[in-house]
């Protein structure tokens, strides 16, 4: 079974040095500096085995808070989840694509830009995926005016 | 299986026994060559024949009323307007004199207006659960197509009003329940009112 | 010969976003040398209805009718999706009966779109409209028993947190039975003609395969994962609402081509059968069907306020992991609504499997891991 | 239309049956419109059961659903109408031969439907080309597809051949993608947006009657 959230942050924090983790409700908090970092020993290191990237999206804390959330399962060990959380600010918020990591970001990442302009970088072919290209501004943001269509 | 020899064979007996399958007389012959059929479907005739839907098929919402159309069990109290997930239900306030004291019918107050925009309707049926008066219930007439949709898509309060029998006749046992729960309401409100006052006949 | 000229000879096709064979408007953007697909761009938001953000501006309850319209095969499995998501965030006791109801319905959804896809797929390999007509028509019996239950053929709205909104009319149980009883007739009568049919096996062996551990790092779920033979059922993994109690098996491919996932989902049409006639077999009519709390949701939307905090509820919808995220700050409404879509994350690997086939063979590649386009684009 | 009823029965009588060139014409073309096979969302599941064996749209001759648009002389508008998908609709419309019917099948292609607050949805088809049946309902039986198939034969019906033959649709502007929406946000032309009474804003007076 997946240790408890504190044994996962004392044990990365063992792994890896210098890494500042946090705990917050039922998730993880990780610094965008050393997500790759993180999420590569959380892939590799066989007492997690977190090689299934379940979901990963973007939250809005309007004035200033924007949050991307990962959840992590094991399909070889069958536990999880974890959930990851990445606090970026609002205004540019960019964090590292774990892309590489789990391919299966691959799509998620570029509706997290598209709805609410989280850049990834990294990310083999970051455009928008729902929205059409000479779309301005990010709809899922709390603070977007929805076209009248009537006027 | 080879295509050209045994698949086509199986092919055609497929269809076949689908063929005999929808005839009475052909299952009788299937259960007696041994092979088990279910019953297949048969095409519904439309404009001769209509679909026999169940009873709690649900399509378009309706008003209730009990015995005259003013006697609407409707007290406009906005909840279903409120909790409409498509918003498609609009409410003018219950009725009000001049002096802006509501006015009442059959001692309820009654809205204005009560319009559904059919065009949006999404057949959820949360107005009715919501309902706390059992005021609002699912039809089952599904035949609106019109070339005009903004004069014929949009029921005003006059097209939505129907009568409790038409809702007892097309769900009984929905009805029943409703009945139910009025009589129980009835009768939980009716008996401090009676020792009070002696009944007086003339009374509505 | 410069690269150039090399790419003079490449033609760019646009399959969508109206084709027959994209089932729904997709629309992908296949670079062709002759017939080998070079690269494949999928391009989907054509039929983006923002979800997410009806989600947000809604109650919880309120939300329920547009989860029938997120996988618009599987209206039933949908809303047992959400339900189990609000239930973990809002901590709601679901009945036993409603349990029960649940999973006979879940895999009646999972017999009905099995089929359905099934017949998509032999549409898509030209035999057109037959296979399609016999799912269709199994299909629309499987309708009649949700119309009967929920009030509508496809929009069933019916599952609850808490359990199900009312209870299944009489006789309605024994109508299940009834046809649970005929279904294995139609799936034989279904593998008899082409399990073992020539030209299936040639046009779908060993096109579109799948290596697990693509599967597995490209997070594909659902029968698309199993197929590649990777064991990974959430009705397992998880144990949800009462599967447990249910003995049935994961059927896995080997090789992870278009023929196994064809035929896994055969196969797990068998295994929903075998959990219906447990089911049916043991629900109990004693407890109601939905707990004293749900009905309350149910009569009064607005009264529930989750406490602070999010969830993360799925199951195992038919075309594979479907998931609720939901963020709460006391409101009766969700701060944050997300929807992990089955079909939207599947799609990741389709220019995987698609370099160097036929554009024929893409068709039925994409035919194979089942897509639904209000799933993917939400 | 032009033969009196009673000449006509005194004559089939005898065993004469008469009838008009219009009527002939129409009696075939309206038995056998092509629609487009053109699915946008849940509306198209329904219409593809419709198209099936239980409902089967074959007895009024529309089974065939043409792929190309160039083949077909009916387009059933089955879904959701996205902005990202309205100029392809537009298009398509464009595309198809003379003489053209669009059915709005369905809450989201007639208004918008339960989407209709969305930033991405259209609200109705009717904005940028013109639509001959609407269809409520979310979504729609079968049956009420197949009413509302018999309410486009019997307007192909009612009018004479020559008309619907001189009749040209045309070409109507395909929209482009704006910043936020389509530009121009519906075809002036041919539309003009109604605001039901009670989106207009509240006016102190009591409030003025259905439009």
């Amino acid at each position: 079974m997946l240790p408890p959230l504190e044994e996962i942050k004392t044990t990365l924090e063992q792994l890896l040095p210098g890494v500042t983790l946090a705990v917050e409700g039922i998730a993880l908090l990780v610094d965008a500096k050393d997500l790759t970092a993180v999420c590569r020993c959380l892939k590799d290191n066989e007492r997690f085995g977190l090689d299934y990237l379940a979901d990963l999206t973007a939250v809005d804390y309007p004035p200033d808070r924007m949050d991307a959330v990962y959840h992590l399962y094991s399909m070889a060990q069958r536990h999880g989840p974890l959930t990851l959380k990445v606090k970026l600010p609002r205004t540019n918020p960019v964090v590292a694509s774990v892309t590489p990591i789990w391919r299966g970001a691959e799509f998620q990442e570029r509706e997290a830009y598209d709805l609410y302009g989280v850049a990834f970088e990294g990310h083999p072919d970051l455009r928008r995926i729902l929205m059409w290209e000479g779309f301005e501004g990010h709809p899922m943001r709390k603070d977007y005016v929805v076209e009248d269509q009537d006027a | 299986m080879t295509i050209l020899g045994v698949g086509v064979l199986k092919g055609l007996g497929v269809t076949l026994k689908t063929f005999l399958e929808t005839y009475p007389w052909g299952r009788v012959l299937l259960r007696a060559v041994g092979i088990p059929s279910a019953n297949g479907l048969v095409t519904i005739q439309y404009p001769d024949e209509r679909q026999q839907h169940s009873e709690r098929f649900r399509y378009f919402p309706f008003l209730v009323y009990d015995k005259t159309p003013d006697d609407l069990r409707c007290v406009s109290c906005k909840i279903c307007e409120q909790e409409c997930p498509p918003a498609c239900i609009h409410i003018v306030g219950p009725a009000k004199d001049e002096q802006g004291r509501p006015l009442k019918a059959h001692g309820r107050t009654y809205p204005v207006k009560f319009d559904i925009d059919m065009a949006i309707c999404m057949s959820c049926r949360i107005c009715v659960d919501v309902c706390p008066f059992d005021a609002i219930e699912m039809d089952n007439q599904y035949e609106f197509a019109s070339p005009d949709r903004f004069g014929r898509l949009v029921f005003d309060k006059q097209q939505l009003l129907k009568s409790a029998e038409y809702f007892k006749q097309i769900k009984p046992s929905e009805a029943a329940e409703v009945d139910a729960r009025l009589a129980a309401k009835q009768a939980k409100t009716a008996p401090p009112a009676k020792p009070a006052v002696p009944p007086n006949p003339s009374s509505a | 010969m410069s690269q150039t000229e090399l790419d003079a000879k490449l033609l760019e096709v646009n399959l969508g976003p109206q084709h027959p064979s994209t089932h729904g408007v997709f629309r992908m953007n296949v670079t062709l040398d002759g017939e080998t697909i070079v690269k494949l761009k999928p391009v989907v938001g054509y039929l983006h209805r923002n979800h997410e953000q009806i989600g947000e501006r809604a109650t919880y309850i309120a939300s329920f009718p547009f989860t029938d319209r997120l996988d618009y095969f599987c209206a039933m499995s949908n809303n047992f999706g959400l339900a189990l998501a609000i239930e973990k965030l809002g901590g709601i006791a679901v009945s036993e009966r409603g349990e029960y109801l649940r999973v006979i319905m879940a895999e009646l959804t999972r017999l009905l779109n099995h089929a359905a896809v099934t017949g998509f797929l032999l549409n898509d390999m030209g035999a057109f409209g037959t296979p399609l007509l016999y799912a269709f028509r199994e299909r629309e019996k499987i309708l009649d028993l949700f119309e009967a239950a929920s009030g509508s053929r496809m929009m069933c709205n019916y599952v609850r947190p808490g359990g199900v909104r009312q209870d299944v009319p009489p006789g309605w149980l024994d109508q299940a039975r009834r046809l649970v009883e005929e279904f294995p007739r139609f799936l034989d009568e279904f593998e008899a003609l082409l399990t073992e049919n020539e030209i299936i096996r040639q046009r779908t062996q060993r096109v579109g395969i799948l290596p697990k551990e693509l599967a597995v790092n490209a997070s594909a779920t659902g029968p698309l994962l199993r197929g590649s033979g990777v064991n990974y059922d959430i009705r397992k993994v998880d144990g949800y609402s009462i599967y447990p109690r249910f003995s049935f098996k994961v059927p896995l491919g080997t090789v992870g081509d278009v023929y196994d996932r064809y035929y896994v989902r055969i196969l797990e049409m068998r295994e929903s059968l075998k959990i219906l006639q447990q089911a049916l077999k043991e629900i109990n009519d004693a407890s109601p069907a939905i707990s004293p709390k749900g009905l309350a949701l149910v009569k009064a939307p607005r009264t529930f306020r989750p406490p602070k905090g999010e969830a993360y509820g799925r199951i195992e919808a038919p075309k594979g992991e479907l998931g609720f995220y939901l963020v709460s700050d006391g409101t009766p409404q969700p701060y944050r609504y997300h929807i992990r879509a089955p079909s939207f994350i599947n799609l990741t690997i389709l220019e995987d499997m698609c370099l160097g086939q036929k554009v024929a063979d893409a068709i039925i590649i994409l035919g194979s891991i089942d897509i639904v386009m209000g799933e993917v684009d939400r | 239309m032009a033969v009196d009823q009673g000449l006509q029965s005194e004559l089939q009588k005898q065993g004469v049956y008469l009838t008009t060139w219009d009527q002939l014409a129409n009696w075939g073309r309206s038995n056998s419109i092509w629609p487009l096979q053109f699915g946008l969302a849940c509306c198209a599941i329904e219409m593809i059961a419709t198209a099936a064996s239980r409902y089967d749209i074959a007895r009024f001759g529309s089974e065939l659903f043409r792929a190309s648009p160039r083949q077909a002389d009916l387009m059933i508008v089955a879904g959701t109408v996205t902005k990202k998908m309205a100029p392809q609709v537009v298009r398509l419309y464009n595309q198809m031969a003379e003489p053209k019917y669009v059915i709005s099948m369905g809450a989201c292609a007639t208004s918008g439907g339960p989407f209709h607050t969305g930033y991405n949805v259209l609200k109705g088809i009717d904005r940028y080309i013109p639509v001959d049946v609407y269809i409520p309902g979310c979504p729609p039986t079968p049956q009420a597809l197949l009413e509302g198939l018999m309410k486009l034969q019997e307007r192909i019906r009612s009018r004479p051949f020559g008309a619907a033959m001189d009749e040209k649709r045309g070409e109507y502007p395909v929209p482009e993608f704006g910043k936020a929406g389509l530009e121009p946000r519906y075809n002036p032309d041919m539309f003009q947006p109604r605001k039901g009474w009670w989106e207009e804003p509240a006016k102190p007076a009591t409030p003025s009657s259905t439009p």
